[in-house]
């Protein structure tokens, strides 16, 4: 199993999650994190002193998905969250040792 | 424990008129007869109940009452959430809580003693009132029980009650102290600031209200404050400087961002400020007259220059207007026509607005940060210099048609009243600049030693709200 | 399909007066001879256009118009916002959408058939009011088409029109109900709220209403109540009470943590409410004159000694003044001096917040966990026991300077008119609790069993905001 | 650089006074003496300061400057409020500077010009006042020199001060160009905004507000609007859809979800409205009379009969009640009474009441999702419909016991006086619309090919806050 | 060393964190997220325009943990998080390659 | 390629983020959290009741890099983060699979 963590522009979210949920992917999660990277932050003034917000506002969307799945998860947040400007985000893609669904106990990929 | 001190102080100061108050009442039946204007004492049956309709206009009464309310609104909400939205978040709970306890605090103290020491009189040149109506003795009603009338009297002020004058002068006394707090913001200790604020009202404030308001020393120069320029907004705004020197800059200031962290907050306690001011200045009229509705117009125009003249100088300079922009340009027109409003056209006021706005721009912006003090929300760099400059745009645009303080002639500059006017403005300026820095320097110079000014680092550090307060302004677990 | 009750019960409601409004109309006619106040209705030509200069006091009305907004006010922004802080983040709508409906739903019940049942007259010694002014008949402004004068009348009451008094007592009819949600808030149902909240208005509100101040029993016995310590929070912190005692306890209560989400909002109510407040005391004279001035200062103070005093109290128990506390001894000295802030001098007010704080700050925090009810928002702790001690306290500092109710003899226990005000108080307490208690009982009882008080435990879980009224009060999304 | 043409403009603006105002100051004078209502400026001694208590009507007086202050109370907190808690997070700055930078912008414009050409005078059946009034001449406190009579003059307007006059319905002119902000949310560029809304002010608003109430053509043709149903809400209405239609719908309408991110600031900005409106509507009685009475009670009952029905619809169509449709059927039923509050009885207000929530919920339902334009906070919806059903519900309604408008015959339909005022209005209101519909389109047809209308994608997409303001509403940081 | 991510419903974090607590567990973590999964999100209207929003509150508790009480905690967190209703969460479990607390610098087991 | 996450003070965000950007590290994610641990929380007083907040507020700091900057990482977090006083948090280390930058379809460390 492996986990999605994929870090993209705050407006591209419905549009991921619509097409991750139209290749079959059943759920997600979505957190708001504050990215710093190439792309700039602003600078914001308030009555003369500047001050550089460095961060700017991201959503990292978490997909917990089966090894055979990864590929097209990965290939669907890659095309959907493109717009192909500095700070379209990353996605990070890690091994997981098992998922556990709460309500019933079920375990690996029949949790998910 | 080591807050005793001020709680011991708060509870002494809340028992006082439980020994006091009986007293007063029972005081004030003989002291009453000679208040020059009691209601009909004479020409009526023995046992008549009050009856006050023949000499309290209730137009007027009812525009004052109006005033005071709009004056407290102006503390808070209006303030409070002014101030409350450029503090950090985690700080936002500690200015709430300044504005709301001075809300208290100054109204216990000013019909304690306050009032008296403002407008008990005291004669030609006087520098404070003397004690006639401490514990609002003569100001609320009374009961005669005299030869001529039997009954109860109402204590006038011109056409309202001289409660009502009270109250909105009251309103007063709440909101100068509160514009401090803008400069010790976020790292004052609460103690402290009650301390200094019941002593700095009493010594720097009164007198300075009795020798502008109640034909003290400054009335009998001819100086002319129409609704606390100089009383409120100069105090406060030199006050705040020294609060900022004395206090020192909060930690981090210069390295890390301090924003404002709700600036929605700050925008609709900007409205609020604009709303309540109409009291603050029209009301000073004390009546619902022309002198009210031109002050009215003077302040609408200035609030309304400065709101569109601070953004367009960031505009110009910067690319961008922004929403803290507008309003530090309302509240620079707001603060700079206050001493004019009831002596200028309402025409005038748009210039004062556009002087205001751009003055304090650059005190705000250059002055400050190449100073380098820490006067965290700016209450020098708007109140004070706005204070100033209306003080002294008073003697330029002062125009008898508003008020006729020459006898038909000329007043201001501008309508060809010559330097007389601006001379004795100057020199008011000065004087309350010099009075506010030395007495505000003695009492910081002296708290600091006793009961210290500042939250320790942890206490900063982990803001206000928790430390001082044990509350946190936003929870949103579910 | 469930709420259907509701709906259906409040379209008819709404579709009453489209039956009977033209009625009124035509019916209004003759009857409004019989109004012994009308304007100018003799000596005057006919044909001649509404002209109430004569008789209308133009300050007063002013007064009483802009206390009916302060007091409108009171209810939304600042009760919703004060009331809308405290409870959790996922219930905020809900105590919104409580106020505002309510803002509604009361004012159509009052101009139908509340105020007639308040202020219809009955005599001396009634239960209730007659029925002269259903659908405001005799209340809005009338066409006469007598003999001996044609025109406009202007029903009045003392010297503002009727319609004002209307309005005025109009606000005094939203906001009563209004208060007591706070003993059911995050899991009343929204359909019986609005049902008993009707039902509660007209059986519980207006005939206490009627008989304090509308020459009713209570009157007759001279029970005094200046603007409602019994009519409004007496009776709306009892009923409050039975409320949080009928409807159980939150989920989780006891056990899970139910912070206030957004005390800033709690802080910015209070000093709404506060503001309104002065319409609600010192419009209560109905008029701008004196008693109004001295209502308005009294008000003033007690909420300034409420205001130290709770969070002193804290200070010197927990080591930390609060922000809730400073608001909540803010309100339990308004709710204190409501019923006596038109009879004792301002002076007074000051110890009376002092009381006020005290009783309540105990009332809600040992009182409260010890009996483990849950008025989730404190409203019989702060309006019970506010208004009861209020009701008391002006029996024993009511002074013939303010209303000189005992023909020039002294009238409170401190003044030395001895115990008879007091005894009388307290009669009156007994009665309004007892009238409260019993009718709110009996009204929920009913409703339990008819409609259900509360959501289901899913409902109360996803929280009022989402499952009553499909909304989230923050969305933070881009 | 391409802001420039607009910070051109502005200091322009703010720099004419500059120019002129001591002119008008000397103008003043000689001109003052033709004002038909001077105060006493007869059967005096030369070199009377200015005493004006003879005609002010102080009641009056400080009813309208409380009115006065209601209004702009409107527009910010109230509008802002209500407005910025609809739009996405991102612009809620955007919103917030729209309402407080028209507040500066708009009344600067009024003293310049805008009051002249609305109230100047021109006679029966004129299209805009003359310009007596530019610069405030004439409505500002003046200085008499004359020979019989030496001495400050107050200009009146019946029984208040020009000035007061001039300061009411110079908050009209503030609040009708912000309702307009709402159709364009969230991507109208700040620059193309603020010069639209001079234009549009002085090229609809004041011919309109003329026609009405300066006796223009409207008012010769009998048209009847008490307080702005025409002049400000359907044309601001209408306004509004046409900047909708012209400016386009914001990216991602239809497709990605735009839910209000702050529905408390929503129901807080309404109950502020409603708070407000009765400025607004009794305040238009310019008195403080039976009648000021009468359009508060209708202003009141109208807004809780919306804010019933609406819920009451939703509650029945799609089982639950919301916050927002509460406070959309109080704002519905407050635009609509609007026109009528001063002509019906407060009884048929609750009908207006009703029929305005019920048209306004499928306007903006039904309709504007048929259509498919993005008005974005439905200010077509809801005051466009709400002002032209309240117009005619004028004509239905209109009573002679409210206003004898007919020398003692039935006036509106319902009371039998005919089709005659029905036809009067319907004629007025189509009028109205084109207008405001045709001056629009021009203004906005050019002002797209100068300046354009809308900002770039990007911003739109990064919020105006950051794009056009460089600000950020909250800031969590610590 | 392993990392337990566990998605609960926001009411049982309390409960959670204090069994976590009992069982000895030290430190942890706590995000607000939004889920989207089997359990619907709901459906809001404003002013007849519905919008639906799939993505309901959900709380992710973090807790690093050795390998040993791995188990514990699993079970403890299914245990005190479920209702038995579709939207309980899930329990995710990666590895993690060590821990380091910064105030002392001490790493792997000693550091939680 | 590894991930690290560092949950730190408030306060220190910056100071470690422009510590890390000094070390060449040019992009990191930062998460609002609430910590559960040795620090202690505070208790809050509502009208007497009391109420024990034991989650703290923290920042995790997530930062993926390659193999050979992970140690210089970690010392930068931990000297920058570090005041010694109980509460300054964790440094948890993990492995990653792959990394892809948005925009470019990059992978692996050039995402980066
Ligand atoms: N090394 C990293 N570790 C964690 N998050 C990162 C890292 N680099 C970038 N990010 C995240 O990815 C976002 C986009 O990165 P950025 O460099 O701005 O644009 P791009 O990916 O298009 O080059 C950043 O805002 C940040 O949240
Ligand atoms: N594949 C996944 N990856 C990441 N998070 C998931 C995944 N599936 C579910 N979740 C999270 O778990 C929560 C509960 O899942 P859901 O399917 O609604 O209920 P259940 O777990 O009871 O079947 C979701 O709201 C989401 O936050
Ligand atoms: N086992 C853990 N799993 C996840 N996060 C933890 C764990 N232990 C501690 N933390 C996080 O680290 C923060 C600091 O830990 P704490 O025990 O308070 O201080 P210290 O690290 O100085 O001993 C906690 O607030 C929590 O966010």
């Amino acid at each position: 199993m492996k986990k999605v963590e994929a870090i993209i522009r705050h407006f591209k979210l419905e549009d991921v999650k619509n097409a991750l949920a139209e290749e079959g992917i059943q759920g997600m999660t979505a957190v708001e994190v504050r990215g710093f990277g190439r792309q700039k932050g602003h600078s914001e003034t308030y009555r003369g002193t500047e001050y550089a917000v460095d961060f700017v506002p991201k959503v990292k969307l978490e997909v917990v998905c089966g090894d055979d799945v990864l590929q097209k998860v990965v290939d669907t947040i890659l095309h959907t969250a493109q717009t192909g400007q500095i700070g379209d985000g990353k996605i990070f893609v890690s091994d997981l040792a098992n998922a556990i669904r709460i309500r019933t106990g079920e375990m690996g990929n029949d949790a998910l | 424990m080591r807050h005793f001190s001020l709680a011991a102080f708060c509870l002494l100061l809340l028992a006082a008129p439980f020994v006091n108050a009986q007293e007063a009442n029972e005081d004030a039946r003989p002291a009453q007869i000679s208040i020059p204007v009691v209601t009909d004492d004479a020409g009526q049956d023995e046992k008549v109940m009050t009856d006050d309709a023949g000499t309290i206009d209730t137009g007027d009464n009812a525009w004052i009452l109006v005033a005071s309310a709009l004056v407290l609104f102006m503390t808070a909400p209006g303030l409070a959430m002014f101030y409350g939205g450029l503090v950090r978040r985690k700080n936002i709970l500690g200015v709430l809580m300044q504005c709301i306890f001075l809300m208290g605090l100054m109204s216990i103290v000013w019909c304690l003693w306050g009032y008296s020491i403002c407008f008990g009189g005291g004669g030609d040149g006087s520098l404070v009132g003397n004690f006639d109506f401490l514990l609002l003795e003569n100001v609320q009603l009374g009961w005669n029980d005299g030869p001529n009338f039997t009954g109860a009297v109402v204590p006038m002020e011109g056409s309202i009650p001289r409660l009502t004058h009270m109250l909105f002068q009251g309103m007063f006394f709440i909101i100068t102290p509160a514009l401090i707090c803008g400069a010790f913001a976020e790292r004052m200790k609460f103690s402290t600031m009650a301390v200094f604020m019941v002593l700095w009202g009493t010594l720097v404030y009164c007198p300075l209200c009795h020798m502008f308001w109640d034909g003290g020393l400054l009335a009998s120069w001819g100086a002319q404050d129409f609704a606390g320029g100089a009383v409120v907004h100069i105090s406060s705004g030199c006050a705040a400087l020294i609060c900022a020197l004395m206090i020192g800059n909060r930690l981090g200031h210069g390295s890390d961002p301090m924003p404002p962290h709700n600036l929605t907050y700050t925008a609709i306690g900007t409205a609020m400020l604009w709303f309540g001011w109409f009291g603050f200045n029209a009301g000073s009229a004390l009546s619902a007259n022309g002198l009210a509705a031109s002050a009215f117009a003077a302040t609408h125009l200035s609030a309304a220059a400065g709101t569109l003249t601070w953004p367009c100088i960031e505009w110009y300079k910067d690319g961008k207007p922004t929403v803290l922009g507008a309003c530090s340009g309302a509240i620079a027109g707001l603060a700079c026509i206050t001493p004019a409003a009831g002596f200028i056209s309402p025409m005038s006021g748009v210039l004062v607005g556009i002087l205001a706005a751009t003055c304090c721009y650059f005190a705000c912006t250059s002055l400050k940060s190449r100073l380098g003090y820490d006067d965290s929300l700016d209450v020098f760099g708007i109140h004070g210099i706005g204070g100033i400059l209306g003080m002294l745009l008073t003697g330029i645009f002062a125009s008898r048609a508003v008020q006729d303080l020459n006898d038909g002639s000329p007043v201001g500059l501008v309508e060809g009243g010559g330097y007389d006017l601006l001379g004795i403005q100057l020199m008011a300026v000065l004087f309350t600049i010099l009075l506010t820095v030395a007495f505000t320097f003695i009492l910081l110079w002296i708290l600091e030693r006793t009961m210290g000014l500042r939250v320790s680092q942890d206490e900063e550090m982990e803001g206000l709200d928790l430390s001082l307060h044990g509350e946190e302004g936003y929870i949103n677990l579910p």
